[in-house]
């Protein structure tokens, strides 16, 4: 076991996956000598030269773009974002070449390229530095999208996606970058969880709580807080929230009866309204409530003195389940 | 400014050979015959095309006639280990880099995104988002210089990457990125701009007032304006960029400057932008004729060439007509083929949906 | 009354909206002489000149992005983007700028702007001439996302969109630009229903079908064959996808029990999950079967030789209807 | 390529005057030394802001220590009626166009996404995304052509736009698009290019081989390098591009050569990609230096108006600190204001649900 916070498990897990595969290259803004803005690649161009550790000019467009053509010759590019908030210049490169390369052709060209981007907000900075922007691609057919919560997933996630034939689009929880954890590095990557699948945090009878990247903490926080009132939460982080783990989540409402979705993204147009409706396409006769949602607001990220307010807290997660349990 | 102050000819409207100090071309009897061939031969691809979208039988075209010469010569310059990325006009390269013409097809008539084998070919299939695949280029161009398949001197080892597109794309973002990208990490990639006077119904000075190629020395590399409607010249220039950018000095830029002498597209009404006075001068320019007076005055094509070749695109017609009718339509199961590299609940849920629906329509 | 197909709706209400304010301006590509590539504009330029009707570069990102600063100086831009598939190279002009403006300056600066597309499938083209890009833009804070579905409609909600302080993204029918329809060009402005409504098409009992743009016709198709076998469908023409007009589709839902969600968009994000979401947290006890979804597949838009397996058509929604009614 | 071989400069960093045949300077002594006051406070001002970010108070800032005499040199070359958009760093334009420093301070306390009131200093606020407001600025250069606000002669009615951006913008699709735009329409739009040599970590090679400066031929705009250090050599450049501009001539791309002598903004750290030596270098090309020893070797500026000016700088700290300290956090229930223009039911009813949390918390 080896104690790292997220961000230190990223950088491990793309270590370990360039040394396992010489194909694989990074690329992004300031990733080099910087070693990002985040440190995320810190050492990695030393460790493996200029020629696998790109800085790229500053043109996301441009970055994906490239991306395509180096994967097309048979590279696998891993792509820093800088920050959410900054990834939209490279929309259509994302959703309209990326996403579509395998289905266009048939199945004869495919991209396995992943995006990583921090995302989510509570930092405290400026705007476009909060941003939660996973609906976009999440609601984009041909495109994977997963988000780590802990540094074990962190860790290994990154080497999934990196591994993944198909595009993956990896959130990494800004805000819990510096959360410390006790990773495994001596599993086998063909033995950890397949990053698509949710994983029940803790079990739970009355009410599920689905959360993912930076509110699977809140969630817990929030079931922590309950059990005290012997109200049991069963928490879910979703992980992957393209393919959307049904089954997992199926399951556990059919016990509890309840779910509330708890994300940063604003409500409306959301992942939470995806899961919801799944979830009552799914098991109608089994929910005892709506599904409920805890999100950011349908704003604009606001300034950060009062990001506070706009974020998902346990309060706002625990009136939720008790609105939920009082139908 | 007018377009025609400056630019490399090589064989003058006339069809007359024109001495130029800075371009030689390599091309002998023989091969100018089999140039001669080749835009014969597209252009008759094309209207055949055009043709066939009149019928019915295309839900759309995109005509590539007047620029054969700026296709073929480039096209032809390229070597089998390069590579190429063109947009939806670019028949005569995919001609060049041996795509059936029925294959060519597939796209038009909605039977496939992508019409042929690109691994095969080495050909991208066509484009629709203006400049996005000059990136795409670039960043292929990148991935043989990262495999030292660039400036090692070894023949048929070293790589370089055509990137065709428009005028009108010259003012989009994403190219003006591949310049910045191509630049940056010396790419072995060309980028060819046929400037062919109109991005649809908008002339090129509405993106640009002064000439095109200029834009090459801004991000750092050379940059070349060629008569596009000669295909010796375009050749010879294109031949030059390509082995710069193989033997590792990287990109250049190539204005090739025609004229779409068709629609923008089958569902394009040019009269609605355009007088009839342009189309007349540039009649006098066609790419095809002043090689035909040129080869005949050489004695190298004769009558008897001539009719052979009139037959051989009389039979190309015949097979495009055929095979277009027979192109199958997808399965409507092959919705649901090739969104993931693995199995997804989602797709299989509505693969079984339609399965069903099929299923039952067969009933009733 | 005057009859008028869609796309001479669409310019008749231009036409109106640059005589009644001459800060009104048009740009985009191809929409002078040639009068944009489906003739929505056409004749405008002849009428305005070409400062008020202005063909651009071949750049979105550029369009919108000059747009915002006309619309600071004081104009009204409405911007043709060709085609749906050609809107994403300005999305983040879109989203991260026009969408956040008056938010971001706390309403001292706010940008009038329409943008304009035509939408949606079922024309027999090539790839990147069939989207529904609509999520993207309904799930973003501070965009109006409208759709028209027949020449009324689109003659006076473009001028509503035009008149409009917000920035409003103007979906217009593609396939049904040449449904002819009766307009009363007469009535004022001020007094046609607002954009933001929803219509009630068709009055029902067993069950609410929910369409917008392309898909209200195909609705009010399955609605009549539905009465046939004495089926009593609802039809609702959703005419605004953000802000949903809940009142109206939960008055309906509150008599029906039932709604199907009809649209060309992928289910999975698509907005049918985020109007099932709301109406489940809004009428829980009145719904007999959950909120059902026919739309297109979660894939790319498929090749124009199976567009019609992909789009939803009476057949689908019937069954939808028959499932719905089965719980 | 030594980005020193060839750009305007008018006064060298030994503080001598240099005469040059094409650029004269207009400024008399008065004008130089409220420019050399101008440096002096925006320097205070910078260092002010860094040190409140230090001290918690400020979430982040990003300096401009060492631009001050581009940022000062160009804004002082605007005229009223003239409009800015800038990125994150241009401090100095903002005082130029009357902003009160504390106002700056909103956007980086957050309390504001928007520091000051855009309408009334005709500046719009501190832009984050790389290139964007390029296209915002060339459009609102299109209004005033539209309205007739160009070339009318007029003084006083004529205007002009200030784009304000950096070296590593230049790669960004957006900027390169506004300078199609400009020059498609000529726009009376100024593009001023910071070139500090640094994007973040990057220097500008990695951005361009060749001169920025070049990009401006490609796309039809005349292009001016200046020595961004030498605010009397900014002044005159910009004063001749925003003179064409408001004429009707068009836009005009300026580079101007500085350097970044702090950090990126207050979270980065240049050691991890840059050593001293060019940090000593550059300290000897300080803007603020060579204006100090040319005034006082000109009698202009004394030890008398030293002091004075020191005092004045150390009140500005002053009133920093105290007014960051005293902006008023917003109001929580502000979250929901000026989403839309009218009143939208989500967005009251969440407004509804703050307004009960917030009152619960007052209960507790
Ligand atoms: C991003 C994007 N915007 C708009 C279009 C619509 N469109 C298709 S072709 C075309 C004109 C292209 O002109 P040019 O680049 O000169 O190429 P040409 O058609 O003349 O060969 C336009 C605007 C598109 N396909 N992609
Ligand atoms: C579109 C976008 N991409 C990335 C960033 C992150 N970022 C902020 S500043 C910066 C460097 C900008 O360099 P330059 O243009 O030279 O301006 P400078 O900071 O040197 O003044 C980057 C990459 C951003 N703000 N916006
Ligand atoms: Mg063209
Ligand atoms: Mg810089």
């Amino acid at each position: 076991m080896t104690e790292l916070n997220i961000v230190q498990a990223v950088n491990q897990g793309l270590r370990r996956a360039m040394e396992s595969d010489s194909k694989v290259l990074l690329m992004g803004e300031d990733i080099g000598k910087l070693g990002g803005v985040f440190r995320a690649t810190e050492g990695l161009q030393k460790e493996f030269g200029e020629d696998r550790v790109i800085d790229s000019p500053l043109a996301e467009s441009g970055i994906v773009g490239t991306a395509i053509g180096l994967a097309l010759y048979g590279y696998r590019p891993v792509i820093e974002i800088q920050f959410d908030g900054f990834v939209y210049p490279a929309f259509d490169q994302i959703v309209v070449q990326v996403a579509r390369m395998r289905y266009r052709s048939a199945g004869a060209l495919y991209l396995p390229i992943t995006i990583r981007m921090p995302f989510g907000g509570g930092i405290g900075s400026v705007e476009h530095h909060g941003e939660s922007p996973e609906a976009y691609f999440a609601s984009t057919p041909g495109l994977r999208v997963v988000a780590c919560a802990d540094s074990t997933d962190a860790y290994w996630m990154i080497q999934q996606a990196v591994a993944s034939d198909d595009p993956v689009i990896f959130l990494e929880p800004k805000r819990r970058y510096y959360q410390k954890g006790e990773v495994d590095t001596c599993a086998d990557l063909s033995t950890v969880p397949p990053m698509y699948k949710a994983r029940v945090m803790v079990e739970g009878s009355d009410c599920t709580l689905i959360g993912y990247g930076p509110t699977v903490t809140t969630c817990l926080q929030a079931a922590r807080l309950a059990a005290e009132d012997g109200v049991k939460l069963e928490v879910i982080d979703l992980r992957s929230l393209s393919p959307l783990d049904m089954p997992t989540l199926i399951e556990s409402v059919k016990k509890t009866g309840r779910a509330v979705v708890v994300h940063e993204a604003s409500s409306s147009g959301g992942v939470g309204g995806e899961i919801g409706q799944s979830l009552m396409q799914s098991c109608f006769y089994n929910l005892k409530a709506p599904v409920l949602r805890v999100t950011g607001y349908d704003t604009p990220y606001p300034s950060s003195r009062i990001e506070d307010d706009y974020l998902p807290d346990a309060d706002r997660i625990l009136d939720a389940v008790e609105k939920s349990m009082s139908y | 400014m007018d377009q025609f102050d400056s630019f490399v000819q090589l064989l003058d409207t006339n069809g007359s050979i024109i001495d130029n100090p800075r371009y030689q071309s390599t091309l002998d009897a023989a091969a100018l015959l089999a140039f001669y061939r080749d835009m014969v031969l597209v252009r008759q691809l094309d209207q055949q095309a055009t043709a066939l979208q009149r019928q019915g039988e295309l839900g759309l075209w995109a005509p590539l006639l007047g620029q054969e010469a700026a296709q073929i010569g480039s096209a032809r310059a390229m070597q089998s280990q390069d590579y190429a990325f063109t947009t939806y006009r670019e028949h005569g390269v995919a001609w060049c880099r041996g795509v059936d013409p029925v294959e060519m097809l597939r796209f038009w008539r909605g039977t496939m995104h992508q019409s042929w084998d690109a691994n095969l070919h080495r050909l991208y299939g066509y484009q629709v988002i203006i400049g996005a695949h000059a990136l795409h280029a670039t960043g292929y161009a990148m991935g043989a210089r990262y495999s030292k398949r660039v400036g090692t001197g070894e023949v048929g080892r070293d790589q370089a990457v055509m990137a065709y597109f428009g005028d009108g794309a010259m003012s989009e973002g994403d190219i003006n990125e591949a310049f910045v990208f191509a630049t940056a990490y010396q790419a072995p990639v060309v980028f060819f701009c046929q400037n062919n006077q109109w991005a649809i119904s908008e002339p090129t000075k509405r993106q640009s007032l002064v000439p095109l190629v200029q834009r090459a020395d801004g991000f750092g590399m050379p940059g070349v304006r060629v008569d596009g409607n000669d295909v010796i010249a375009v050749h010879a220039v294109t031949m030059e960029a390509l082995n710069r950018a193989r033997s590792g000095q990287g990109p250049t830029l190539i204005e090739a400057v025609t004229y779409r002498m068709g629609a923008h597209t089958t569902s394009d009404d040019p009269t609605k932008y355009r007088d009839g006075a342009d189309d007349e001068l540039w009649r006098g320019r066609d790419p095809i004729n002043r090689l035909r007076t040129y080869l005949r005055a050489e004695g190298v094509l004769n009558d008897d060439l001539e009719s052979e070749l009139s037959r051989e695109a009389e039979s190309l017609a015949e097979r495009m007509r055929q095979g277009c009718r027979e192109l199958p339509d997808p399965d409507p199961l092959s919705l649901f083929d090739h969104v993931y590299a693995g199995p997804d609940a989602r797709i299989d849920e509505q693969r079984r949906e339609v399965a069903a629906i099929l299923s039952q329509e067969r009933v009733n």
